[in-house]
């Protein structure tokens, strides 16, 4: 098994897809000769020619719109969106349209599409370069949402989705694609959407969480260990579809479940989570459905300070879980 | 003399096609009336334009990616009254949507008719998608791609009419211009004369049609097509035509147009029009046109009691085609 | 005080604010002759002329960003949309940049803007004129949503939007409009952003809901009444901010809860509404906390037996009742 | 001769902002290479359109609506080196987003500036929005609207330009053309030579002028702003001008330019070129030159020492400014 970056594990998925499948082509902003502002696609525009890899105009509805084309068309298209930031003047063509293909021509159309976009915090991108937008779409049935955040889950899904004959939106951690390494097992390598992945099995409490968080969620339940709490962290890497199986199985064992996510609190991924939890779990419970997530402010400012502040740490992590060990 | 490419035999066809539209179009609105289906939605004074059009396309080759007035564009490439008739009653053999989506919204891919939603110019970009597609695989194909001028303030047609000029992907976008979106006027739409000219903007030529004239547009959008087809980029094109009617069953236009204005119209109306031009050539005489009104009635009635007599969706049916894996996946 | 349906409680209240203040003018198409497609504005362009209604060429996202730049220059423009299925494509300027201006600025700038849009289904509207796009709103911090179902509540809460100094989106259910007619109180009235209402007390479940769905919550309750099951019935009517202190006053009282919304279940306002009440009630609950919505289906459709399998009925809110009561 | 509304005071005035600008540019991207501040974005090559710009409109009466790039055109519109120095920090007293933006997004109500956010192009309707409150108010003001011609690509920008050429609002929309959009070429952004071709889509006229040449820019800019505030609607400029640099301090040129070409645009640079025409005309000497050069780097040297020392931003800084009412509604 190699190891390597979750940038590197996403250019792995998206080149080996496309040797392996000639209708898999990419499109977006600055992905030619710069190879995308992070260099993901560094070269791939020699290798696989400007018929495959298409550096669009500045526009991003069009990016996706022409993309949904192409798929009903009989392509799969990867369309990037350069920071999920700008994902919003595409927000028509993809809960508008794609989401709503199959079910609007009762299966005689499909749109196997794939968006992917680097979101998140934690590298100074301020407030524009920096947003988690997974609540704004989850929500849409038709799309399949995947916010995976190690090397392996990252290709492994990025493969199934490219796979997948149904819109997915993709999110990558922006701040994880440096900073993660991890192994990844060689050869055709996928991973289901919509499984869950239990990182650490523990018995005393559940945090459910993914993206960036996983990471640090892992680092407060570590430095627990050491105290004598065992904790059980469940990585969703899907949000849509969510695996509702694996949650409850572990609010079962360990009847006290936090929800832990950068984006912001108020109807955010925790919400669906809490209440999946209260309607089927209820009585299983011992505390209260807690969530530790990004305060209810437009957005992360640019100031280390105001990072800092929006973010949560494995340090509140930690101290959120410790509460919920004590409750 | 018959123009290019039309023998007199097409030219009759076309003229079928405008008259059985017609005829599904008065039908519609008079289920409408008789409080059989709540929505109906016309295409007269757009029935040249869009029959010409249809011609100008190689059938089983080519693709429309038409917008939701496109009835006789439907009806020449393909639509059955049958099928017409099942979208307006919303009933489960549909093909379009299975009784999902309005009527008019066609959809049908093993006839080369792409699904479209009802979201004003959302499907530019996907004709623009999709001869991109054709480019790449190197096809022969052509997309159509059909919107009101109204639509064309919308920022995604911009988008969709730039990324073809840049790209030269095989579309010919075909505008089809009443003066009307509902119930603004064009002048408050654009600050230009003709749609044709927003053609310069993505390097594209804009050519103006008369589109009450089926032949007129069909000559204007065969050119279109064959330079598509050989790699010489996409047109714009502009066919003037005219609303006969309320933008649909739900609006009353004489509340943004006087009475005269509406009256006045009708001298434009493509079929007398065309009935006339056929008619001085010799290619059809009263008899036909007498024999190809009654035929269409009947074809309609046909479908119409058809239609009515099949089943709705049931209650399953709201669950499926989520996904390709299943209602949730 | 009079009586008027939900439609003329709109017309009023744009009105009056019209003619109340200089800086208060409409946008939208067919918004002028055509008095709106509903005929909400019919005369108001005679009235106030062309500067004050502004009939816009068909183009979402300039008919909400043209208005959040007057807004910044100290207008307060009412931008339409014509149906809420329309407003994705000015998605970007509502959620991007309407709701960040003050906070981007540092309270140098402000957004004075209200966005309004009928929605919502039961109208024969198909599968691109029935849509709910509350959920795709009510996380963005800075902006504030409104969904009022009474003719009182929406004359009250528009004017109150209209006088609001950040961004409101203002969804108006379509069935509503000439379904509900009831008495507005005359005058200057507003009714606070923020505050839910109390439609009906009751001791044994409580019903949290907006929108048509109040009025099928309280038909479902009047039925019971009749079998002796008392339902407390709270009307969010805003949704951000959302009312907290309703609810879980409500919920310490009945100690049961029943969350119905027209829109689909996954991802929605319910989702929320549970996590608040799992969060901070957990202990004071009966019984799971249990959402009747929409299926999870990406649209209603055309046909009659789409829309009646789709939307929640009266008859299936007295169901959920009755089997929380029995719980 | 000098140019109408110019007097050499005014020239000079251009020249020290141009100057004035270098030096805080520079002084970003020092700052970013000595780890002080993670981001700098530069101007450089765009100082000739920007000062000229700004010294075509009223001040106090007239608005910018800029982009992220108009750093001289922000400092010429009274924008001062400690305030710039104060974004680059991210402090808390930072005028424009209180260390909450990226550097250079420009925001001064009591300037005449308004806010604008990252989203390319998503600012252009607002100026639009902000000209037609003036229209409405008969006030006399125009806003002028920039961007890059990238900028231009999305359906936002023709959204705006739709309208505005509809309603005639008293706008002036400057493309600051430098042939690149990070590192996509012109040539693939549009099938156009010049976006000043657009302009007819929209029933605007439509300028150029070369954009290294403050004089040029000015004369061009003062002609539409004042035919924008006699009612007479807006006009698209396009300045043709360059990027010397790369997009930001996060991008490489070079990984898609190649250094020669890089280096042949030194030729183009404004402050030499207008340095060497004031000259000519007698209006600036070499002792000037050096001595505002000296001023200006005093001026950023003191603004730079103040601005590190200033406070940043507390984690209760977070809170504020989310609604008028308070942080959380
Ligand atoms: C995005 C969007 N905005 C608004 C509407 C409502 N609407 C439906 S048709 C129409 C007018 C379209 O005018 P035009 O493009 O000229 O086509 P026509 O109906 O005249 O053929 C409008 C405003 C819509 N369906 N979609
Ligand atoms: C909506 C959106 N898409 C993409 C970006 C990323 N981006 C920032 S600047 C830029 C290029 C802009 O080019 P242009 O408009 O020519 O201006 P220039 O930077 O050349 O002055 C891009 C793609 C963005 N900020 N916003
Ligand atoms: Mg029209
Ligand atoms: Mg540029």
């Amino acid at each position: 098994m190699a190891v390597k970056t979750v940038l590197e594990s996403v250019r792995d998925a998206l080149h080996s897809e496309m040797e392996r499948d000639p209708s898999v082509f990419l499109m977006g902003e600055d992905i030619g000769p710069r190879g995308n502002v992070f260099r993901i696609t560094a070269g791939f525009l020699d290798e696989f020619g400007r018929d495959r890899v298409v550096d669009t105009p500045l526009a991003e509805a069009s990016i996706v719109g022409i993309a949904v084309g192409a798929a009903m068309a009989g392509m799969r298209p990867v369309a990037e969106i350069q920071f999920a930031d700008f994902i919003y003047p595409a927000y028509n063509q993809i809960v508008g349209e794609a989401a709503k293909i199959r079910y609007r021509s009762a299966g005689g159309n499909s749109c196997p599409l794939v968006v992917r976009t680097p979101y998140g915090g934690g590298v100074r991108g301020a407030l524009s370069h920096s947003v988690s937008v997974e609540a704004l779409f989850y929500h849409v049935p038709g799309l399949k949402v995947c916010a995976p955040s190690t090397p392996a889950d990252t290709q492994g899904l990025l493969t199934s989705a490219i796979r997948d004959d149904d819109p997915v939106l993709f999110l990558e951690h922006k701040r994880t694609y440096r900073l993660i390494k991890g192994e990844v097992p060689a050869g055709d390598y996928t991973v289901p959407i919509g499984k869950a992945d239990v990182a650490r099995t523990g018995k005393d409490v559940s945090v459910i969480t993914y993206g960036l968080m996983r990471h640090f969620a892992m680092e407060a339940a570590e430095q627990l260990a050491g105290q004598g709490i065992e904790t059980e962290v469940i990585d969703l890497r899907s949000i849509r579809p969510m695996d509702r199986e694996t949650i409850l199985n572990s609010i079962g064992k360990t009847r006290k479940a936090l929800i832990v996510h950068e984006d912001q609190k108020f109807g955010g991924i925790g919400a669906e989570v809490s209440a999946i939890i209260a309607e089927e779990a209820l009585f299983e419970l011992d505390a209260p459905v807690k969530r530790l997530c990004g305060p209810d402010v437009p957005a992360m400012g640019y100031a280390k300070e105001y990072e800092e502040a929006f973010m949560p740490s494995p340090a509140r992590i930690a101290d959120a879980i410790k509460a919920l060990a004590d409750f | 003399m018959l123009p290019e490419g039309l023998s007199a035999e097409s030219l009759r066809d076309m003229y079928y096609c405008m008259v059985l539209t017609r005829t599904c179009d008065d039908r519609a609105f008079a289920l409408n009336r008789q409080g059989k289906i709540p929505f109906a939605a016309t295409c007269q004074g757009h029935e040249g334009v869009q029959v010409g059009a249809a011609y100008a396309l190689k059938r089983g080759t080519d693709w429309i990616v038409p917008y939701y007035r496109d009835t006789a564009l439907a009806i020449a490439f393909g639509v059955t009254p049958r099928e017409q008739l099942m979208c307006l009653f919303a009933r489960k053999a549909d093909v379009f949507s299975s009784g999902r989506q309005f009527p008019n919204h066609y959809s049908v891919p093993h006839k080369n008719i792409a699904s479209i939603s009802s979201i004003i110019a959302a499907h530019v970009t996907h004709g623009v998608g999709m001869a991109l597609a054709f480019k790449m695989r190197k096809e022969p194909a052509v997309t159509l791609i059909t919107f009101g001028e109204g639509s064309t303030s919308e920022g995604e047609w911009h988008e969709a009419l730039n990324f073809a000029g840049i790209h030269k992907v095989p579309a010919v976008f075909l505008c089809e211009n009443n003066e009307f979106a509902i119930s603004v006027p064009q002048r408050l739409q654009m600050a230009v004369e003709n749609v044709a000219d927003r053609a310069a903007a993505y390097g594209l030529p804009g050519v103006i049609c008369e589109g009450t004239d089926p032949v007129a547009t069909y000559l204007c959008v065969r050119e279109a097509v064959e330079r598509a087809r050989q790699g010489g980029g996409p047109t714009l094109i502009e066919a003037k035509c005219y609303r006969a009617m309320s933008h649909t069953s739900d609006d009353n236009q004489l509340t943004y147009r006087t009475a005269e204005e509406i009256e006045a119209l009708k001298v434009r109306d493509p079929i007398p029009r065309f009935e006339g031009w056929l008619k001085e050539r010799g290619l059809i005489d009263d008899g036909t046109t007498e024999e190809l009104k009654k035929k269409a009635l009947a074809e309609v009635n046909e479908a119409t009691d058809w239609a009515e007599e099949q089943p709705p969706p049931t209650e399953e049916d709201l669950y499926t085609h989520v996904y390709a894996s299943g209602p949730l996946s």
